[in-house]
């Protein structure tokens, strides 16, 4: 276990595993969503009061999980690496944030969308897209907090102490958000309830769910092994890698 | 070689703090003129119509309470920081918990306790019905506790940063949310004649949390900030 | 006192100390020497711990408490010398009671000829006579381990003579230094030089 | 198949708008994610191997000179 944990911590060996990691689940990902999108567009059955706007909901509740579960990978890595001082975690907390922020643009994109022939307006103060914004702003704080430092280190640290403040906030914040919109606004219609979904229509959403964590996993891996280059440029096994993909390259 | 007893250490920063602020009275009065001119801007912006202030009232106090204390807590560590003052604080022997601990204390006598204070004199310039007034000043007491630790926590990651300024409204606003939302609901109920005691009672466990964690965080983020610096 | 080992000191991306080992132990006056940037200050954070990041290495300090004096003064402008130096006093666990602090502060003052200047506020003060303040806390320091920056910078001839001896007097009761200079250190006291160089 | 024909599909009985336009916005965002980290991959491999070339050219511009006097 402990020798597994020190590997995690080596720079080359992350990139050699995650590049044989990358190999299948590249292929894996893409197919999950190409046939999670096919699935929920046009098999799953029409929602009975909805209709077809509904469909969004495979993109939207997807992203919005990914992301939201996004910042707890992060936060993970952040304190692993205050605590065992890891550089290689400091690099996943750096990669994560970029694909949270872009997964939580799209929850809230798609939300939107969603509310325009829902409730016949783009924008509502509805609970989900209401957290789903807090949690955009979070996740913008790490990326804007991060680039104001110049020491890199001291940014990682800084981002993952920010990064736990937002672990233990972010549950009492969608509770408050929850309560506060079943105070203002009893929900004529939600968004989702699972309680009621037929479970046509629950299938391809847990596959879309499913295919966005490969996603994640995907993008977070290929943000490290460029983050992971950037960092050890100077290194031995770099410039060996280097030198021999440029070779191969001008063969 | 042992530690000097807590309770006199924590007792002789927070005379030291409140010393300094002293010494420049002026600046305790800010965050007051802050709130009253926000205050002013919102019946120019809305329109003087009482029933409808008198609607927005707990929002508006609330909200601009909230800024006050950000606006506060942004400068909070900032001198200290120029002058050395904190790293010296990180050399002494002293537990760290503490020592944050008293700044923001000092810092919450200094603004949120003051807020609490003349909130009821802006309440009646926002036509708020006068039942919601011990609801809204005890929302207040609490709440701007909590405002003040967790701001703090922002304060403490930027202040060594050139270009601070908007990040920490970035960085803690996020984190007022739920604070905002049960503060001025905990004014809304009682306003509506009900009891706002299930808010308070949130707000009040929120505090416990923030009390127990935040000065870990403010520690972390000014030996972060020192080392950075 | 002090060990330092295998110390690789970077900082803005530029190597100030490769492998630098260190061992300092009790009578020992240790002098860091060096051109401007050559990292002697960042030397002295690391060692009293402030600065973490940019370093790989070991640094192990048996003392509990150090006194470090920076670049930064350490003093509140807002508050006089004899408030500052009871912050510090009180800071630094001395569990001795008020009076005994007044007197040892008055001491203090008075050893770095800043009689009659008490209770004047800080920022009132000179540059040379806030440095005196600061160096103040030589005389009230508990400290076995002391690390000091430049800490004759605006003070004048007479000012170092008293310093050096002060300095020598910690030494010999069993403490240990570790300053920078950029003037000579004159003293009979056997002095360990270092010189930081290009890495 | 839940709908009849290509049209029907696209059309989604007036919220083809925005269904599809949702399912591209996805798309685009996984082309991001995907495709932005092996972009930036690149341009850094690319620069460092620049850098490492030019070392070697000077390197090799060094060596005869040194043997030479």
């Amino acid at each position: 276990m402990w020798s597994f944990f020190h590997k995690l911590g080596s720079p080359p060996w992350l990139y050699a595993i995650s590049g044989k990691i990358l190999q299948w689940l590249l292929p894996v990902t893409l197919l999950l969503l190409a046939v999670g999108a096919v699935w929920g567009l046009l098999y799953a059955p029409a929602d009975f009061r909805q209709g077809n706007s509904y469909r969004i909901i495979f993109v939207h509740v997807p992203a919005s999980v990914v992301a939201l579960a996004g910042y707890y990978v992060m936060a993970t890595a952040g304190a692993i690496s205050l605590i065992w001082k890891m550089k290689m975690a400091d690099v996943a907390m750096r990669s994560c944030a970029p694909i949270g922020a872009a997964l939580t643009f799209l929850a809230l994109l798609s939300g939107a969308v969603w509310g325009k022939p829902t409730w016949g307006t783009w924008w509502i103060w509805d609970a989900r897209v209401t957290s789903m914004l807090v949690l955009f702003f979070l996740y913008v704080g790490v990326i804007s907090l991060y680039e104001a430092f110049d020491n890199e280190v001291a940014a990682a640290r800084a981002c993952a102490v920010l990064s736990l403040v937002g672990t233990v906030n972010i549950p009492i914040i969608y509770k408050s958000v929850d309560w506060w919109y079943s105070l203002h606004q009893p929900a004529s219609i939600k968004f989702t309830e699972e309680s009621s979904m037929h479970s046509d229509m629950l299938a391809p959403l847990l596959l879309m769910i499913v295919a966005f964590y490969c996603l994640f996993i995907c993008s977070l891996l290929l943000y490290m092994r460029g983050e992971i280059l950037r960092r050890e440029g100077t290194t031995h096994w770099v410039r060996k890698l280097l030198l021999d993909a440029g070779d191969a390259h001008a063969v | 070689m042992s530690g000097a007893p807590l309770l006199p250490f924590l007792s002789a920063c927070l005379r030291r703090q409140l010393l300094l602020a002293f010494r420049r009275p002026l600046e305790i009065a800010n965050p007051l003129l802050f709130f009253l001119l926000v205050v002013m801007l919102f019946p120019l912006g809305i329109g003087p119509d009482p029933r409808q202030l008198a609607e927005f009232a707990p929002g508006i106090l609330w909200i601009v309470a909230l800024l006050a204390t950000l606006l506060a807590a942004e400068s909070l560590f900032r001198v200290d920081f120029e002058d050395g003052t904190l790293e010296q604080l990180l050399l002494t022997p002293q537990p760290l918990y503490l020592s944050c601990l008293s700044y923001v204390l000092a810092h919450w006598l200094l603004t949120g306790l003051p807020l609490t204070l003349v909130a009821p004199l802006f309440a009646v310039m926002l036509q708020l019905p006068p039942p919601a007034l011990p609801a809204l000043m005890l929302s207040l007491l609490l709440g701007t506790a909590v405002l003040s630790l967790v701001g703090s926590i922002g304060a403490a990651l930027t202040v060594g940063l050139k270009r601070g300024g908007l990040l920490i409204s970035l960085l803690i606003i996020p984190f007022y949310v739920p604070v905002l939302i049960f503060g001025s609901g905990a004014v809304q109920f009682a306003a509506l004649g009900n009891s706002a005691q299930p808010q308070l009672l949130v707000l009040g466990g929120m505090l416990s949390l923030a009390i127990a964690l935040a000065p870990f965080a403010i520690a972390a983020g000014l030996r972060i900030s020192v080392d950075a610096g | 006192m002090l060990c330092v080992e295998a110390l690789v000191l970077e900082r803005g991306g530029r190597l100030l100390l490769n492998d630098f080992s260190l061992r300092v132990s009790a009578g020992q006056l240790v002098l860091i020497e060096g051109d401007n940037g050559s990292g002697k200050t960042s030397l002295l954070r690391a060692l009293a711990g402030l600065a973490r990041y940019d370093h790989t290495g070991s640094i192990r300090r048996s003392a509990e408490s150090l006194l470090y004096l920076g670049h930064k003064s350490g003093l509140k402008g807002l508050l006089t010398p004899r408030e500052n130096l009871a912050w510090y006093c009180q800071s630094h666990s001395q569990s001795h009671g008020r009076d005994q602090r007044n007197a040892d502060i008055e001491a203090a003052l008075a050893a770095v000829d800043l009689v009659g200047f008490e209770d004047v506020l800080c920022h009132n003060l000179s540059a040379g006579q806030q440095r005196r303040v600061n160096l103040a806390r030589l005389y009230l320091s508990p400290a076995p381990l002391w690390l000091l920056d430049e800490p004759f910078a605006a003070i004048d001839r007479t000012g170092v003579v008293g310093l050096v001896r002060t300095l020598v007097q910690q030494v010999e009761r069993g403490g240990a230094v570790v300053m920078t200079s950029h003037q000579a250190l004159q003293t009979d006291h056997p002095i360990t030089r270092i010189r930081l160089g290009q890495a | 198949m839940q709908f009849d024909s290509l049209a029907a599909a696209l059309a989604m009985n007036g919220h083809g708008g925005y269904v599809w336009s949702v399912y591209l916005i996805a798309a685009l965002v996984v082309v991001f994610l995907l495709l932005g980290p092996v972009l930036r991959s690149r341009r850094i491999m690319l620069e460092r191997l620049g850098q490492l070339r030019r070392e070697q050219a000077a390197q090799n511009k060094e060596v005869p000179l040194a043997s030479g006097s």
